[in-house]
């Protein structure tokens, strides 16, 4: 049974469930807070026990079994820890590349993988008195620029998916160009997925655009590109995404987040 | 160049002068506080969001007013917010200039309604940065190093919001940031134990707080319990901060709350949805709320204690029990 | 420029490459050292003069035999000058081409007589730096960075014998001294204890191990002692080298003999003025000492046992007894 | 009777005393091995129980009460300790100012307090093979650029105190000029006292040469003086400086260093 199709479940529920899926074993995957925590836990306890999850609060290699942490910085991001240092001591294990992923989030995302997470308005000119004020960076542009390679969860909104971002805090592919990042500075390879409320995305090895691989449960390639607020590339290939499981949701639900603190019961 | 806090020379030389002899530092937190944070200082906060965030030390603070002071720190939930809504209550009574850091936000509790009524109303300056950069800068101070390298966020935004230079590396000849050293005047820090000279042993991640109070001019810990000096030196390796870094000790349990102290406590849900709603009703416009908090809470008090006995003893109880009981869950012990 | 085991741009692609996952990486000493040191290499060779010195993995090496090393240090004793004495031995069996160091002596025990020998006879090159200096290029390498600055020493002849540079502080404007990452192919680091997956506690003084572990392309780690991991993770806030910089674990008690360990045993003075005596034989140009001594410790045993079954048990029983005696009274346990 | 001056005495027991004494107590002193280390074990046991010295290993504030370490990396070091990093935590402390004094000797020295502990022979042709190859800079060059002053402990031979150093290993006034160590980078205010077999010695404020100040027992102005390959200031209140106290005789021998290790009993 619990290898079956769930019936019914949420956007975020599927996202986690896409997120986890993107994820192979053993690899080191530097989560930011929230859902990307959510999808890890879920990885560890399917297919991928082996992840090493790297906290930029400080833990590293944990095992999330001791309740979902609320925050990176809290000490259920220690359970297991096999390394127990500070903020400096996880970046600088990125920076060294250590860190096979970064896990982030963000407001805006344009079609090179560039996101924002600090502000709308107009920048520079406006930043001391932005539209709409965002909490930050927080680590989130250290792992986009450090990790060799990001995972990128988004809620897919028209005016999140955006041609110009009000704000880069976080590179991706910068203008598109070919060694942009390296021509910047940057170590890692740059984003690798996003994962959305309606798509799984990849990006075009050519042109670095953003590229659907596939859609998710009750999408289109063309619901997908209605919501999307720039031209994305579609790959030749491009699939239906798996629902989640039965069993899938039934962790989520009652074992990782039975509070509801992420993932909502409704959408 | 904008030195926020001390130059590095003037953090050198000021350090070179100071008494650094193994005294008893413990103090009142009111004397703490009025002893050494002053008007236009840059304070560092140390702790990570809402954890092990010196909040009984910033509550001091607003109790007695301050003016024009700069905040430095990579990402703060509580204690920043505490400060920000004493300005957005009275600027006349308390006062922030500017802000140094990466991330504002409660996390799980919502983003910060008080960065967004400063920022979005002009009425502070801001200076954007990453939490690597942050620490890296803190950590910069703490080595004596002017500046220190640091590889992101190259290419974004960032680095235009900010004081951080692109140079190209000596050796090969690569692009690579490179960030100012951060200095605060005063570091506010809270720790699970420390001694009366104040050496600290911080339990669970370390966040940047040894590295703040070894960059800081000086130093005020709060701790949940003083340990003997005896038991403190048993295991050296413990010890992330050494006492010549700390000049005042004050035993403070619940120095944290309502957010969350590694061993302690855990998160008062309660509370920081109570303190997050009168935010963001006094973001929309109406004050009241807010007013009630800081009065029934911070301003009437007098003291930690005082604020720590108006929260019901259930939830007190109720977060000391959950972080305890994964604790043995986890540790066996 | 030059770089002597990784360039950062290598160092980044080879561990990103790299198998990362939590596996057991239990091995022989023998299979180590085969596994992973090659002709041309530059070994990072952790410790600090006597003290957690990774001689049982030279000793494996001089065994094996090498050519054309680089070794990089910032203060070594018993490591180097085993290494250097193989190689004045017999140059077609084992020789070294370069050394990147601070010091080379054996403190108490005199002056290295094979720094004297290799270096009066120019055998070698050598890159001189101080011990900041060297500490500083593990930490950039360890951090990620191809370069830190480091204010030492400034105006003395050591920064002209070697590649840093000197630039202007980009905010300061102030010269300052900026060292090149160092990379080294393999780590050989000695421990107290170690689990299967390579995770490592160091009591006592941590010397620049975490660094060098986190800095080069492979580590060797050989331990005291193999823990369960259980018992490891149970204070994570211990451990200083985690397990994906670890390629290699040995449990070698004595490992670090006749150097010191930290908690498990103190230096042997009647061995290594033994070493010493024949090493300073051969410089005066009498062979046969030390020519016995390589035979009869290190390559007639095949392995560290043989080697350590050579030492009389009274020597052994007494070094353990003095470093545990002085423990226990100083820790009450 | 403890407090008078002893008759016998070693030179060696002589500049352990002399260094000793010149330590004030509740300073942060940065110590090298051999010398250094017996002097402070002897001032923390008199004057200056305060001391908080700081060994390179890592070790910090600890009390030399387990015996006398035998290298700064050795487990004596750490008894009582209060930090136990490691060389980096211990060199970026001096480089933040933390360390009021850097207590290091050489092999030579010059009028202006710099050191050498490298080689003998020319500098650079030579440096690839040198007439004598010392053991290095190891800390003592980053003690002399970052503690705030340096004492030097050093056996006193013309040969040693030359006008002209083989090679600059430990940074002092460097050639004397005003502001040369600022102008080098450097951050710490450079020698205070040079402590020796025969004398204790300063440097003039205005040209920063090395000055006789107080001449150890059995030596004279003019006896210094001739074993000194540069000529001297002297201190217009240059003094004898006292022989050392019983006590400190019977400390030295019996409780810090029995076996002799590093005060050898006879000169």
């Amino acid at each position: 049974m619990s290898n079956e199709f769930a019936v019914q479940f949420t956007p975020q529920e599927m996202i986690v469930v896409a997120g986890a899926r993107t994820l192979e074993n053993n690899k080191v995957v530097f989560a930011g807070t929230g859902l990307p925590m959510v999808a890890i836990t879920l990885a560890q306890l399917t297919h991928a026990p082996g992840i090493i999850p790297v906290f930029e609060a400080g833990a590293v290699g944990s095992l999330l079994t001791r309740g979902l942490p609320l925050s990176v910085g809290c000490s259920r991001t220690t359970s297991k820890a096999m390394y127990l240092q500070g903020l400096n001591s996880a970046f600088e294990l990125a920076q060294r590349g250590y860190c096979d992923y970064g896990f982030i989030g963000g407001a805006e995302i344009d079609m090179y993988g560039n996101l924002n997470s600090t502000m709308i308005g107009a920048f520079p000119e406006g930043y001391q008195k932005p539209a709409l004020r965002l909490p930050g960076s927080g680590g989130a542009s250290d792992m986009a620029s450090s990790c060799e390679r990001t995972i990128i969860i988004m809620v897919h909104e028209k005016r999140r998916f955006t041609e110009k971002l009000n704000y880069l805090t976080s590179p991706g592919y910068l203008d598109g160009s070919s060694g942009a990042r390296q021509r910047a500075g940057l170590v890692g390879q740059g984003p690798y997925r996003v994962i959305t409320t309606r798509a799984v995305l990849g990006f075009d090895e050519e042109t670095r655009r953003m590229k659907l691989l596939a859609t998710l449960p009750g999408e289109t390639v063309s619901s997908v590109q209605e919501n999307t607020g720039f031209e994305l590339l579609v790959d030749p290939n491009v699939r239906e995404f798996e629902p989640p499981t039965q069993e899938e949701i039934r962790l989520i639900r009652e074992e990782i987040d039975p509070h509801g603190y992420f993932i909502k019961r409704k959408a | 160049m904008l030195w926020s806090g001390l130059s590095p020379e003037e953090a050198r030389s000021f350090l070179v002068n100071k008494d650094k002899s193994k005294k008893d530092k413990r103090m009142g937190l009111s004397e703490a506080i009025n002893a050494f944070v002053q008007d236009g200082h840059t304070l560092g906060l140390a702790g990570f969001v809402n954890s092990r965030q010196p909040v009984a030390a910033v509550h001091e603070i607003i109790r007695q007013g301050r003016k024009n002071l700069t905040l430095a720190f990579h990402s703060a939930g509580l204690s920043a917010e505490y400060l920000a809504g004493a300005m957005a209550l009275d600027e006349n009574r308390f006062s922030i200039k500017r802000f140094e850091f990466a991330y504002w936000g409660i996390e799980l509790f919502g983003i910060s309604s008080m960065l967004r009524y400063l920022s979005e109303n002009g009425k502070v300056e801001l200076e954007d940065w990453s939490n690597f950069n942050m620490s890296a800068r803190f950590k910069a101070g703490a080595m004596g190093l002017p500046f220190i390298p640091c590889r992101s966020p190259m290419g974004s935004d960032v680095l235009r919001a900010n004081r951080s230079k692109i140079i190209d590396c000596p050796f090969t000849g690569s692009p690579v940031a490179v960030v100012p050293a951060c200095h605060p005047n005063v570091a506010l820090i809270h720790v699970q134990e420390a001694d009366i000279y104040g050496n600290c042993r911080i339990e669970g991640p370390l966040f940047t707080c040894p590295e703040i109070a070894l960059a800081s001019a000086h130093t005020i810990v709060t701790c949940e319990r003083l340990v003997e000096h005896d038991e403190m030196t048993r295991e050296p390796n413990l010890i992330n901060i050494p006492f010549f870094a700390v000049d005042a000790v004050v035993e403070l349990p619940f120095g944290a709350y309502p957010g969350h102290c590694h061993g302690h406590y855990y998160f008062d849900e309660v509370h920081i949805r109570e303190f997050r709603c009168a935010e963001e009703s006094f973001r929309k416009g109406e004050r009241k709320a807010l007013v009630d908090y800081y009065s029934r809470y911070i301003l009437e008090p007098h003291d930690t204690d005082g604020f720590i006995g108006q929260v019901p003893y259930s939830q007190l109880r109720y977060i000391r029990q959950i972080e305890k009981r994964d604790f043995s869950l986890l540790n066996g012990k």
